[in-house]
């Protein structure tokens, strides 16, 4: 007796772990979260115009935590939606906030529900549009051209598609080069250490990361996150060769450095 | 007094000789034909509207049929006969799930734009694939949507009438109930703070 | 007792009917069918050559008609209707490389000057070029730039917009929608490009 309510036991949670997987490891079938909230819909078994989107939106959240819980990687769409389903869900539970401008829950959720039925409406209508008769497939165009008279005539066949492609080559043509003129906003770890080695000489004091970014590059917010990177990776190098010191007196506070006295 | 003697000199052939020229003209090619295309090919004079009114008929449940497609007229083997043509059946490339949406998202909301498909699937329209209706001659560009950043749209084609089977493409299976049920209409999301940016940080923004 | 309801399973379509195929399996070859060729494709039990004396009389005196070539046969159009045909007769060719960057350039960056058609291509235009764009009625000459040397501009034409499909040049899509739509994908490695162009010449590279 005790045999067979364990191996119940376990063939209960065999199956069900493989139910949760078999969901999960589907996620690539899905064709993106609208998708994937269509496909759950259906458990619900229940006309699309009546499906209770907060129940939803709770499935969607027990599915994205089986997929984290599974260790299974989500593109970040899905957990976009998780993020805004767990918004909506707040906002259909607590009582409207009279002060809180925009779209109720419930206008949320009645736009959500017009999505479903509107993707599933468009996937009924592709299915309805692929089985109709096709040309080449089911009816026929004439087989045989006819070559009646030997005047000939030369018509041009090129396609807007050949005109764009032609004017994209042209552009790409101008594009390749310039992708060395975007470096334009990389202040690169070799003139960092070139300009450090020049100044260190003087630092006596502790002074700010900052203060050694070259002028021209402390304004643009770009500029500043690129050179602040390798001056930090040009001090660290220093610091290794012995010829820097630096330190931090917190988490986020200030990176300072000097001139290491020599010993 | 010119005038007359010009129309005279061209009048037009007799109605049951226009019809065997429309049947001529329309047989020699493959692709449909316009009214107009078939008018310029025909004697001076000729009334090819009505003309092709007889021959339609005179074609209704033969083996060869003439279609109307979109404003072209073209002569197709009648639906029911394919299965005797298997040796000239051609193979087309299976179109993945994504095309076949986005095809069929085109065709009844046309014109439509990137950013409406990609609305209405909820993911984005993967490379390739609108470049792929187009190649297949099913898909083109149409006019600019007068909205900011005035977006290329999107619409079907002659081709992909004549491939479906369909007349205009008012005869799109369906399309009348779901216009009807309101679910070809561009209803916008309701907007909500900051619901828009959730996905697209960009990266500007990032480091100011 | 078997026999003869398989034979009764297999029963041959009325005659009405058999026409009908024959028609459509005709008209949707490429090439002309043996009596024998036909049957084969018929189902089983049909008198393709009784069918084809009807088929045959049916088309007599019109615009298309059944005739023997070979020992097949094929639907013509009626020879005394050739002189429709004459357009018919169109070979269809690609644009060179060098008018369809050509033409692309004067679509977007309309209205645009040799020399800035050369700056933008990074080869020389020849003459031949833009004199065959001209002559298919796709590029005409705008006005003339008032800067010094008074250079002629070059736009394009109604004819253009007919032939690629569009309302108005402004619909042509943006770079930064061709690369969206993956048209700005394939791209050869730079250095090709450079070759190919140092090879093409003048007059020559039209046609390639």
């Amino acid at each position: 007796m005790p045999d067979d309510f364990i191996s119940d036991i376990q063939d209960q949670d065999i199956e069900s772990r493989r139910k949760a997987e078999a969901l999960v490891i589907d996620v690539d079938g899905f064709e993106g979260p609208l998708d994937l909230l269509l496909t759950l819909s259906r458990s619900q078994k229940v006309d699309l115009r009546k499906v209770s989107i907060l129940e939803l939106a709770e499935q969607y959240l027990v599915f994205v935590e089986e997929a984290k819980r599974l260790r299974i990687e989500l593109a970040a769409d899905y957990l976009v939606m998780a993020a805004w389903l767990a918004f909506l869900k707040s906002r259909l539970l607590l009582p409207p906030d009279p002060t809180d401008e925009g779209p109720s829950g419930e206008e949320l959720a009645a736009h959500l529900a017009f999505q479903l039925e509107r993707l599933e409406a468009m996937r009924g209508a592709a299915a309805r549009l692929m089985a109709r008769d096709q040309l080449g497939r089911d009816f026929f165009a004439r087989g045989q051209t006819e070559v009646m008279t030997r005047k000939r005539t030369v018509r041009y066949t090129s396609t807007l598609l050949d005109l764009m492609q032609a004017y994209a080559q042209t552009k790409t043509r101008d594009d390749f080069e310039p992708l060395s003129l975007k470096r334009g906003a990389i202040y690169t770890m070799e003139q960092a250490l070139e300009r450090m080695k020049g100044l260190i000489g003087h630092a006596m004091e502790w002074g700010d990361l900052e203060q050694y970014l070259p002028e021209a590059w402390r304004l643009d917010p770009k500029k500043r996150r690129s050179a602040t990177a390798s001056t930090f990776a040009a001090a660290l190098e220093l610091v290794k060769e012995g010829k820097l010191e630096i330190r931090q007196s917190d988490v986020f506070a200030p990176i300072e450095l000097r001139k290491r006295k020599s010993t | 007094m010119e005038d007359e003697k010009l129309e005279s000199l061209f009048e037009a052939p007799p109605m049951a000789e226009q019809e065997r020229m429309i049947e001529a003209v329309l047989f020699a090619s493959a692709d449909p034909l316009s009214t107009a295309e078939i008018e310029s090919r025909m004697p001076h004079g000729s009334d090819v509207a009505e003309a092709m009114v007889y021959v339609r008929k005179r074609y209704q449940g033969r083996g060869i049929e003439l279609v109307k497609v979109g404003d072209g007229w073209a002569f197709r083997t009648a639906n029911d006969l394919g299965f005797l043509m298997q040796k000239e059946q051609v193979e087309y490339r299976k179109l993945s799930r994504a095309a076949i949406e986005t095809l069929a998202i085109i065709a009844y909301h046309q014109p439509a734009t990137r950013a409406e498909i990609e609305e209405i699937r909820g993911v984005s329209v993967s490379r390739g694939t609108i470049d792929m209706l187009m190649e297949l001659g099913w898909v083109k560009i149409g006019r600019r949507r007068m909205t900011p950043g005035r977006p290329v749209t999107f619409i079907v084609t002659q081709g992909f009438l004549d491939h479906f089977g369909l007349e205009t493409s008012r005869d799109l299976p369906g399309v009348k109930e779901l216009r009807e049920s309101g679910l070809l209409d561009n209803r916008p999301a309701p907007a909500v703070f900051g619901d828009d940016d959730l996905g697209e940080g960009d990266q500007d923004d990032m480091f100011s």
